[in-house]
């Protein structure tokens, strides 16, 4: 890897450098506002938490064309096997953005009947946006499994996993990579390098230079790319699907980008994150690039741009405002969804605890906040 | 009907399923070619092709982080764990994924997917060829946990649990892999998960067991009716979870008299909860303390192990404890 | 005295015996700079440097598996993990290396090490922030488990941890990191592993419980005393396992009635052992069932979280039960 | 890796051909008499285990060039974190034949006092061969760990590790390494590439051609050595080990070669590994090879060979009687061992089994054999 180069495509002022892939203009601008929509989102987010009305989110600004670039990539018959930063990709597919907040208020209509913390979402529809956990590189095997499903068909799906700097120290990551290097698998493995696993920065993370040589060991091709430049992410995913399609097998991306705030709401970055290293970053914006890039082509203009905004706003605004009326998930939804069937054992459970309420009353709710 | 050892009724019913179901695929260490170390999946490959039966690398979590995500996208896997005391690696993976995705998700990605693994001591596996965890599955939830302990039930569970919907841990008791016998219905047939079995009738007090106790049960009780005419009934749990409770209460509060055994150490063991149970919702039914016959609280031990597993000296021990407290 | 809150007991904890004993060294994900994501080893990088408290790469594996090796070659390795919900990739190490390194090799590698990991739900964390698997690890002979509910306990008890023989689990209720204040003295103190507490005297009815769920049990006996004049013994197990089972027996004895009180699951919960030793050491003294009061046998919740912790109503409940038998 | 030629010394007719180590003549005959009685006891321990006086063991033939080769580069202050084929580095350093067989009888004398199966050795002495378990991989982080206490003291300690082909798959693996790369760990590696983990072909274990490539996703360097090669794999591991003591951190060695039996004694390999492979294999045998090469130095004459394997004969035969007269491990053993201080609770059950024995007698003991 030392020796390969980092691929890139646009420069930072939005002047084609490399290799410019084939993309439609129409595709150019749903990515685009999906990356305006993304950002919007993720600090609207934010300020929900702050203001104590969700418990909790995930920063992601600066990670908007790693997500769209990868995603715009993919079709919605593909899968993607997230991480918990990544709801800009189900957003670039139509996900609907109610969805996303009644998954941040944590409410009874969020497709995990308010089960799982603040983004962790399930979507089947349009796309494949498979359940997140939060236990980290888990997901990774689960990926090359579910090629293997579409292998054995002979079907030509492709199965994107998504997981940090951090994630490729976890088993699953190993085991993934084991995997896929011996079937073949039809997997994009995306190592988001965004410097940090919360305070532990990429470099204590691994004795390598960087993360992409670590397919070599596992017989998996891997490439650096401009994490922070949608043409270039575009470029590195497609090649990547179309090998993947082709039964060419899988091939490890790593991103290399910047993850501008903290860890998660309740980190404080700046206990750890050089101030240097964030303005640095903060000149490669990804969405100011890209931006830069379609003015250039003729593609948007000052008042697209504001459009895209302003819809981003309302869409958000609407959103929030549903998830916040919507009800709290009903108290049976508890005992649900274990197994498909409720066993007789636990409908007893669930039925002493019913009963315990008619005689005790409800519990108290507790504040609401994730204290980290 | 054929007379089938248990391990010849697993490797009936993978076969019987695969048959008359594409969606069917077996997979684990040394499954292929060598058709596993103990033959379970014997031929399998050979009939079925590589595709469908097939060696993994050397790794548990890889073995089920893979079956969860073929489980998700439309394939029936059926994992193999060399040895229970290997599935420690995959741990994780089935703790926190195979038996949460179903809750997390709202019911929008579920996982339908057995691993089998035997289970258990007897054949001087020492600390890590030997191990009884299941009392670990069964405090997860979204788990199920099958023992089978005769051929019959071997292959009737396993396709139920092949069929059923949500992720189930299939422990062979590898110690009775071929010890023990029985007529074996050929082609499909099932036995439903999430009922016990009466091994034995007896009214003056009940021994629950599975897997390779079941027997252990079994000689004792006949042991105690012989040399005092008392009649102990014999219970095979066989699904551990979700438990049959009203069973196991209607059980005890029929002899008021409970000896419970299994193989795994005692503190924290399976049998606790049954003592429990019948603690919570029948201790006025109780003639005698509940008493627990079991693994010792240490690792399992190899020279001496026929010290360490309960036989039917022990159970004949609680059951004279039981009967004339 | 100081007055602490238990995580600051638990750092004063960790800078005492490092103060003390160059062998201990602390590490884990963000434990160095950042000090840990609840604050518990704050300040330690800067006083006692990179070397002997810093971060790890993202691996559980790894932290537990390189605390094995420290702690064959010398040092006493204290590692954190995250959260106890993150333990499960180190499963392995724990369950098949630190916990029977003694037993293989006659005493001859030994592993003095400890993993302090916040464990219980109440923080609005969902499925992984929020999961108490103590019964998992009681479970495995060759490991210790201790919980604390006080900062005084936590300090003595995570002294006494780091300088046993033996591996501990040294699980800290995090929904009281904060909540709970208390004097502590300064510099070292150690309070004895294999000991229970009376948090509150009463011969009534008892109350086990440990963590989190101690003060519940005590606002629920307050509540009875104050409604009905019973008066409910509240007893704090700290060390779960090895069980001071006679102390436990004792409580049993004298009071009657039982009530077993955890977040966990039920099933096979270590509630279970609890119910399951005293029904077999002396059910005879048992005026009552013996009732367990738990968190649900589901994955742990969100925003319904405080239906599934159980609360004072649910003590109060079960406490109901037994007292009116 | 793929550039990198395999490090060989030795033709297979003992000629050097690339470079020969500097290594003392004594040592020269120290290893060959080593590898003459691992050869010799590991034979005898399968027939030992065909006539059902051990109830199992694990077959090394073949592989003793990589064992006592990479011993002999190591100290007495070293350590070894082993896997279950490697009793010959014991043996090197000095661990008598008689504890050896102590450990497969599994008797009152072993040192896990008749508690792990057959060949699952703990030695401290004269040199830390540390206690194996069966999980694979689990020791890898492990020696790493033990290693950052070395480094923590100061000390130039080295720490060997070894592990199989299917070992790079497990857990232990990825961790060990993950962590060794970034601590500059002091660790040397040891994938002894057999062929086959149990029945799975290397090369059905990974997608990467061979497995010293995987060092590089960690930062660690890798190298391949012919296996069958005693003067390759001393100097592989000589130069590691000089590496590690030097603070240059960890290698990660692929020793090349083949297991010239069945995975255990349980196991039946003509189902699986074909008998061509065997007989070309056959042909690199490590013994003949070294043998050939000590004769041309003239380090080793008939006599001398015959010397040998009377030697390994007589000590192992004296072995096997101690051994098999040993009494069998005190039934309180059991108990012990499991903590420190046996806690009350353990005394208690311990106690009462040793009531129920006075009532109802002894346990039935079983037949010994472990069936696979
Ligand atoms: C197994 C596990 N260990 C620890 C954690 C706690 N944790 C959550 S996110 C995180 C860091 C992840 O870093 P990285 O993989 O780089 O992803 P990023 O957050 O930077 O996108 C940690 C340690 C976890 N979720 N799972
Ligand atoms: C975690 C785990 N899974 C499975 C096994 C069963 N098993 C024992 S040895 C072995 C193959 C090991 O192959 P390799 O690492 O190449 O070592 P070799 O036996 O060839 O020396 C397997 C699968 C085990 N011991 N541990
Ligand atoms: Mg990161
Ligand atoms: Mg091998």
């Amino acid at each position: 890897m030392a020796g390969q180069a980092v691929l890139s495509v646009l420069r930072e002022d939005g002047v084609v450098q490399g290799q410019e892939p084939e993309i439609a203009p129409d595709t150019l601008l749903h990515a685009y506002r999906t990356m305006v929509l993304t950002r919007h989102l993720d600090e609207r987010a934010m300020r929900l938490q702050r203001a104590g009305r969700i418990g909790f989110t995930v920063p992601n600004k600066g990670v908007e064309a790693v997500q769209i670039g990868s995603a715009a990539a993919l079709r919605a018959s593909d899968w993607i096997f997230p991480s918990y930063r990544d709801f800009g990709m189900a957003l670039y597919h139509g996900v609907p953005v109610e969805q996303m907040l009644h998954g941040m208020f944590c409410n009874g209509l969020d497709n995990s009947r308010g089960r799982q913390m603040p983004v962790h979402y399930s979507f089947a529809d349009p796309i494949r946006f498979v359940s997140i956990s939060s236990p980290i590189g888990t997901h990774i095997p689960q990926a090359v499994g579910a090629a293997r499903a579409a292998q054995q068909r002979g079907e030509d799906t492709a199965f994107l996993t998504s997981f940090g700097d951090g994630g490729t120290s976890s088993l699953g990551f190993h085991s993934g990579l084991v995997f896929a290097g011996v079937w073949k698998s039809p997997v994009i493995f995306l190592c988001q390098n965004n410097g940090w696993a919360i305070s532990c920065p990429a470099d204590k993370q691994t004795g390598s230079d960087g993360f992409a040589v670590k397919g070599e060991g596992y017989g998996v091709p891997g490439v650096q790319v401009d994490g922070n430049d949608f043409l270039a992410m575009y470029s590195a995913v497609r090649t990547a699907v179309a090998r993947a399609r082709s039964g060419g097998g899988p091939t490890l991306i790593e991103a290399i980008t910047m993850r501008m705030g903290g860890h998660s709401s309740s980190d404080d970055p700046t206990k750890y994150v050089p101030a240097a290293m964030l303005e640095s970053w903060a000149k490669k914006d990804p969405i100011v690039r890209f931006e830069k890039y379609l003015r250039r082509r003729g593609l948007l203009d000052d008042a697209q741009a504001q459009a895209a905004l302003s819809a981003a706003e309302a869409q958000v605004a609407a959103a929030v405002e549903a998830a916040e009326k919507a009800p709290l998930p009903a108290t049976e939804t508890i005992f649900s969804d274990v197994y498909a069937e409720v066993p007789p054992s636990l409908r007893k459970q669930g039925r002493d605890y019913f009963d315990l309420m008619s005689r005790h009353g409800e519990a108290a709710a507790g504040d609401g906040a994730f204290p980290l | 009907m054929p007379t089938l050892t248990l391990i010849q009724a697993v490797n009936d019913a993978l076969k019987t399923v695969m048959r008359q179901d594409q969606r069917v695929v077996v997979f684990g260490e040394d499954v292929g070619l060598k058709g596993g170390v103990f033959l379970a999946t014997e031929g399998l490959t050979k009939e079925f092709g590589e595709q469908r039966c097939f060696d993994t690398p050397l790794s548990e979590d890889g073995i089920i982080g893979a079956a969860i995500g073929m489980a998700l996208n439309g394939l029936l896997p059926v994992a193999e764990i060399q040895f229970q005391d290997f599935i420690f690696p995959a741990f994780d993976q089935i703790v926190s994924e195979a038996a949460k995705f179903r809750y997390r998700s709202g019911g929008m990605y579920t996982v339908p997917m057995v691993i089998r693994t035997p289970y258990g001591g007897g054949i001087k596996g020492g600390l890590y060829h030997s191990q009884s965890g299941e009392a670990y599955f069964c405090h997860t939830p979204g788990i199920k946990v099958v023992v089978p302990s005769t051929p019959y039930d071997a292959k009737g569970l396993l396709i139920a649990a092949i069929q059923d919907p949500d992720p189930v841990l299939f422990l062979e008791p590898k110690r009775i892999y071929r010890s023990v016998k029985g007529e074996v219905p050929e082609g499909h047939y099932t036995v439903p998960l999430g009922t016990t079995r009466t091994v034995r009738e007896g009214n003056d007090a009940v021994v629950f067991a599975y897997g390779a106790m079941v027997s252990v049960a079994t000689i004792a009780a006949e042991k105690v009716a012989a040399e005092q005419g008392k009649q102990v009934r014999v219970v095979d749990l066989r699904t551990l979870s979700p438990l049959d409770e009203d069973s196991v209460l209607e059980h005890a509060k029929q002899t008021g008299r409970v000896v419970v055994l299994h193989e795994a150490p005692r503190f924290c063991g399976y049998g606790g909860e049954i003592s429990a149970l019948i603690a919570e919702h029948a201790i006025e039914y109780m003639e005698a303390p509940i008493v627990r016959v079991t693994g010792f609280d240490t690792p399992f031990p190899n020279t001496l192990e026929h010290h360490y597993l309960p036989d039917e000296r022990r159970v004949c021990d609680a059951l004279e404890k039981v009967l004339t407290f």
